[in-house]
């Protein structure tokens, strides 16, 4: 039975939390413990009976001297720990726009896990050490919380809006995955393990994933998708149709017809998806038929997957292919 | 401290046996006596979420919850949580000791509204009564916290009962904080300045002010839940656009103040012990004051940091972190004036004084854990832990309940006129802070291990720990038991206490106890500061004379 | 206390005449910006109506100031959680 | 209820009438700041939907009958006119004057009510009513609910409301045409007047933002 203190720090930015967490606890440790001992001794020397002196009581002029420096001083501390911890957090908060792309959909009471690569996985990830990782997560029902002890991180999962989350793992082994926000009766049951690997093990791993062949990728099931149910008819260069091509279409800002300019962000995407009429970009009619209802979360996903791919320095022709 | 013990009496005519069948006392309009009505309602609630509490720490003893099912231990943690909160931490000392000593430490004869009064009590048992029938009914298992879209759609407990419940006894609450205001501004005596109200009298003040701006906005988040519960489509649901962080804006936009709700009239008890167990002014009595109003005001602008990892934009989030460290210094300023009033005192370490120094202990790690949750970094690391769990029950547990029971062990003698066994309540106090700390100590070090909080089943390397915090359950179970036990056999029995006891300068202590319904034969005038305790015989200091008192 | 009948009548009427303005207002072509200009009016016949149906303005100023505190503290509500909404639409 | 020493003071707790009078209008003061703030965790819900969703709530709001709220606004206001001024009859004790405003007041209260009703009935016929049997074209159609959500919610309370109002006046105004005495303690009718004009004040501000999102 081993009573670690610390759960692992096994991701880039778990030691700086760390840090704070241990300062922190410095600082109030030290102030509780002052608190602690000026009590017990004025309680020992002052108590009733005792022949302490207790005369020269400072005046109100004193007490506000004193009132103020035993506020102002822990305050500009404290501050300092705000100003650090801000930055920490504005660090964890902020996805590298370079990570490992994965996508990940919280259900009641389990994890499902898709990997770019098509695996799909449930209440494990695999990760390779020392890569950033991208999550982006959804939820089908109510509010989870994609929460991993040893990496410092936890998100809270909220349904009908995607939510990114990033982090680096720097140390293999498995490390718990929980369930942060209540989410129903298996609650408690909804945790899994996240499996850091070396990147051969890793590459081993997505090669051997499974018994059946290599599974179809993320890329080409949306491609799949993106043709059987129609979207290639006017997204790729139908005469009849005029509709916007989603070619490089990722990540750039686009001109709406009420006027405003919206980043085709993985939201955006989803939108026009499920509601296409609500953001019609500007020069074009809003004749689009709503998938809602339609798609599972897992089609939505490889759609938005197979449209980030439609990058302009693809050769065209890669594009046609069925 | 007590003067030679020549002989003290009941007074014949007193609030108690101003009437003894059972109507006086349902029907009554005395604030002491609704104070009493409310003492023994609470006790009740009290004794309902205890016994959920000991089954949910049995229950966590081994990681696989071998006891009882998911469904019935998320049912056991709401009831704890729904009971504990509205219907034992937030009326306990507003209530019980505010109603009963307001109108006496002002010098009035009972509240504004005595009709208002007694019907506060009445929708306070009528939405217990809802909030009971939904518990044996089946209970609801969405938390204390009633997230949506869980609770509006996908739960399948009595969510709308359980909500009315909570709807009703928030009026209650209103009430009670409308009485206290106006009471306090319009029926003070004359020469009781606002200067010169006890710090008692200030923290009820500033709690009313909470009780009155918050708790409507939790009866329409509550009411908007039900709605969306009963008809299917509301305005959280994200399937019509809907957001769940409004919900939880709303809902933390009152929890958040309910918490200053539960510790201020708390932190007034102990300015009230710690200034008559040293029998001297207290230390910086303005800024106590403007620290209570800190505290009431600050508390409605920090409720985001509830949502530092719920989907909250980072830069609010900055804010709302920068916000609670400002919060975090009205009680700073109260916890070093307590400890500087102990400075060249006369302490005696009757049982209140024990309560008022562990309520000082246990606050002041409950503070400093809560700056540490302040901080945004380490917040995204502990929030939804048991990290969380250990920090507002030493708030809560060590704070709130501590200062109860000090408050109530000083104040016996007034409300029953007799004294409670001086040795015994000594080493009930010494049990409670023991066994607390036992019970959860440990839990802050299962938090940072990283132990959600709310779960049924756990990995096996928590398990120690959650041992060692369930077996200080028994020792704090003891420490609750006693002052039940000795309380109410001295209440009949116990030695007569005379009208004051402690020899303290305060207007309740100058009258008889029990006191007269009236409270006082003819409303006194006030000319003397809140803690005179007469001119310090040892130092020849000039302290603050009258004309000081009267210039401010 | 003589009930001045004229000067409820002249709030009634300035009351209808607020009533007029923000309607008109709201005709003008300003699509989703036209609660900016009915707040104020909004705001305007508020006003008057705490002030003298309610008697407000010949009263002890601690009434006025209770009903301050309320529509303040709802102010502080939404000044804050709009924080949030505004600023969620910002680039990391 | 028994007769407490010092009970059967005209104004216990109080020192006189003036000092009641004071009490009663403060404490009501303070139960009309919470009532803003319920009120206002709705008023909140709206702003945050109608930045969100600001397209929709267009479209949506096209539906509204906007004369007919004009026309609600414009009676609530009298109401309040004639409530304010019974409220000075009462005070100084002039009953017919105040039964007379009393039952105008109620007519303008229930007038009100008649035409939210058919307000409700209209936007039945329409398929507007949220929930399943919710009909509505539009580039957003289930934000667009959202607005009608809020709409049936947000008016639905303010109705309660003003259905608490007319009960309490016809039951003050009855009592007082019954036993004259009943205007002896003029203060429960400052307090429904205050009640009545903030009811006033919610729909005040509860028209633009239901009636004049987008007028046709």
């Amino acid at each position: 039975m081993n009573l670690p203190l610390l759960p692992y720090e096994s991701s880039s930015y778990a030691a700086s939390v760390d840090a704070i967490f241990l300062s922190l606890l410095l600082l109030c440790g030290a102030i509780t413990l002052a608190v602690f001992v000026v009590i017990i001794f004025f309680c020992i020397r002052y108590r009733r009976g005792s022949s302490a002196d207790r005369t020269h009581y400072p005046s109100h002029g004193e007490q506000v001297g004193i009132e103020f420096t035993w506020i102002i001083i822990p305050f500009v501390i404290f501050i300092g720990l705000f100003i650090w911890a801000g930055n920490v957090y504005y660090e964890m908060f902020s996805p590298p726009t370079d990570g490992l792309a994965i996508y990940v959909i919280g259900k009641q009471w389990m994890w499902k896990i898709e990997h770019p690569g098509g695996q799909r996985e449930i209440n494990q990830l695999h990760i390779p050490v020392n890569r950033n990782i991208v999550l982006t997560l959804t939820s089908q029902d109510v509010i989870h919380d994609f929460d991993v002890p040893a990496f410092r991180i936890k998100h809270d999962v909220l349904p009908g809006r995607y939510v990114r989350m990033w982090f680096k793992a720097t140390q293999t082994g498995t490390y718990h995955l929980f369930c942060g926000q209540y989410c129903g009766d298996f609650h408690s049951r909804m945790a899994g393990s996240i499996i850091v690997m070396s990147d051969l093990d890793y590459a081993a791993w997505l090669q051997g994933s499974g018994t059946q062949s290599a599974p179809e990728s993320l890329v080409a099931e949306g491609s799949r998708y993106f043709h059987s149910l129609g979207c290639s008819g006017c997204h790729e260069g139908s005469l009849v149709v005029h509709a916007p091509s989603l070619n490089g279409l990722y990540q750039q800002p686009v001109p709406l017809q009420s006027g405003q300019i919206v980043v085709a962000n993985d939201d955006y995407l989803r939108d026009s998806i499920l509601q296409p009429s609500k953001n019609v970009p500007a020069g074009y009619q809003p004749i689009m038929p709503s998938f809602q209802g339609l798609l599972s979360e897992e089609q939505i996903i490889a759609l938005i997957a197979y449209i980030k791919s439609q990058r302009n320095d693809l050769p065209p022709n890669s594009r046609d292919q069925p | 401290m007590t003067q030679t013990p020549e002989m003290h009496f009941i007074p014949r005519e007193n609030y108690l046996n101003q009437g003894k069948t059972l109507v006086s006392w349902l029907f009554t309009h005395d604030h002491k006596r609704i104070a009493l009505l409310y003492l023994i309602s609470i006790t009740f609630f009290f004794l309902i979420g205890s016994i959920a509490a000991v089954l949910m720490r049995i229950e966590l003893t081994n990681p696989h919850g071998e006891f009882f099912t998911s469904t019935t231990y998320n049912k056991l943690f709401t009831l704890h949580g729904v009971i504990m909160v509205w219907f034992f931490l937030i009326p306990s000392i507003p209530n019980v000791l505010g109603n009963f000593l307001l109108p006496i430490m002002i010098g009035a004869r009972d509240m504004a509204f005595p009709r208002l009064n007694l019907l506060s009590w009445y929708v306070f048992m009528f939405g217990g009564l809802f909030a009971l029938a939904s518990i044996i009914l089946g209970g609801v298992d969405t938390g204390w916290t009633f997230y949506t879209p869980y609770s509006s759609t996908y739960s399948n407990g009595w969510v709308i009962a359980m909500a009315v419940g909570i709807f009703i006894n928030g009026f209650s609450s209103i009430f009670t904080g409308l009485n206290f205001i106006v009471t306090v501004h319009k029926l003070r005596a004359p020469g009781m300045t606002w200067f010169r109200l006890p710090l008692f009298v200030w923290t009820l003040y500033s709690t009313s002010l909470i009780f009155v701006l918050a708790t409507p906005v939790l009866a329409i988040t509550l009411t908007l839940v039900a709605l969306e519960r009963g008809f299917g489509v509301g305005i959280f649901d994200p399937r019509i656009g809907g957001d769940p962080l409004l919900f939880q804006h709303l809902f933390w936009f009152y929890s958040h103040p309910a918490v200053y709700i539960m510790i201020l009239p708390a932190m007034g008890v102990i300015s009230e012990l710690i200034a008559a167990f040293s029998r001297k002014p207290i230390f910086g009595y303005d800024f106590i004051v403007y620290a209570s109003l800190g505290i009431a005001f600050l508390g409605f602008l920090v409720w985001g940091h509830h949502m530092f990892v719920s989907g909250q934009s980072i830069y609010a989030g900055m804010i709302f972190s920068l916000l609670s460290f400002f919060v975090a210094v009205p009680s700073a300023i109260k916890v070093f004036n307590w400890t500087a009033t102990l400075y060249k005192g006369h302490i005696s370490f009757e049982a209140p004084l024990l309560y008022a120094l562990s309520f000082i202990a246990l606050f002041t790690i409950g503070g400093m854990t809560g700056l540490m949750l302040a901080s945004l970094a380490v917040d995204v690391h502990v929030t939804q832990t048991y990290f969380i769990v250990a920090h507002f029950h030493y708030i809560m547990v060590g704070g709130a309940v501590m200062a109860y029971l000090g408050g109530i062990h000083y104040w016996f003698p007034k409300i029953s006129g007799r004294m409670y066994p001086e040795n015994l309540a000594r080493w009930a106090a010494v049990i409670l802070f023991v066994g607390f700390n036992l019970a959860f100590f440990p839990q802050f070090i299962l938090g940072y291990m990283g132990m959600p909080r709310r779960y049924h089943v756990y990995p096996e390397e928590f398990q120690f720990l959650n041992i060692v915090s369930t077996c200080g359950l028994p020792l704090l179970g003891l420490g609750y038991f006693l002052p039940l036990c000795y309380l109410g056999w001295s209440a009949l029995f116990g030695r007569i206490a005379g009208p004051n006891p402690w020899d303290a300068p305060g207007l309740e202590w100058q009258i008889p106890s029990p006191p007269p319904s009236e409270n006082f034969p003819c409303i006194p005038v006030v000319t003397r500061r809140p803690y005179d305790y007469g001119t310090n015989p040892d130092t020849h200091e000039p302290e603050e004379t009258e004309e000081e008192s009267h210039a401010r | 206390m003589k009930i001045n009948l004229s000067r409820y009548l002249r709030v009634l009427l300035s009351l209808f005449v607020l009533l007029a303005l923000t309607t008109a207002l709201a005709f003008l072509p300003l699509g989703a910006w036209n609660w900016l200009v009915e707040l104020p009016v909004a705001f305007a016949m508020a006003g008057l109506i705490l002030l003298f149906f309610m008697k407000v303005w010949s009263s002890e100023p601690l009434l006025g100031l209770t009903s301050a505190v309320g529509f303040t503290w709802l102010c502080l509500l939404i000044l804050l959680v709009s924080l949030d909404y505004i600023s969620r639409a910002w680039p990391e | 209820m028994p007769a407490e020493a010092g009970a059967e003071l005209p104004n216990f707790p109080f020192k006189d009438a003036g000092h009641q009078r004071e009490s009663a209008l403060f404490g009501m003061w303070i139960f009309l700041a919470t009532e803003v703030l319920f009120f206002g965790g709705m008023f909140m819900a709206y702003i945050v939907y109608r930045y969100l969703h600001g397209q929709a709530f267009q479209e949506a709001g096209a539906h509204q009958e906007w004369y007919l709220g004009f026309l609600n606004t414009a009676v609530l206001l009298t109401s309040g006119f004639t409530m304010a001024l019974a409220v000075d009859f009462a005070r100084q004790g002039q009953r017919n004057w105040l039964l007379v405003l009393f039952g105008v007041t109620w007519l303008l209260g229930a007038a009100f009510l008649g035409i939210e009703g058919y307000e409700y009935y209209d936007k039945f016929v329409q398929h507007l009513v949220p929930g399943t049997g919710f009909r509505f074209t539009g580039s957003d159609p289930s934000a667009s609910e959202m607005f009608f959500v809020l709409y049936f919610t947000m008016t639905g309370l303010h109705m309660f409301h003003m259905f608490v109002g007319l009960m309490l006046i016809l039951l003050f105004g009855g009592w007082s045409w019954v036993s004259p005495s009943f205007l002896l303690k003029p203060n429960r009718f400052e307090v429904l007047g205050l009640y009545w004009a903030f009811v006033d004040i919610v729909w005040v501000f509860l028209y633009p933002l239901f009636y004049l999102v987008h007028p046709r």
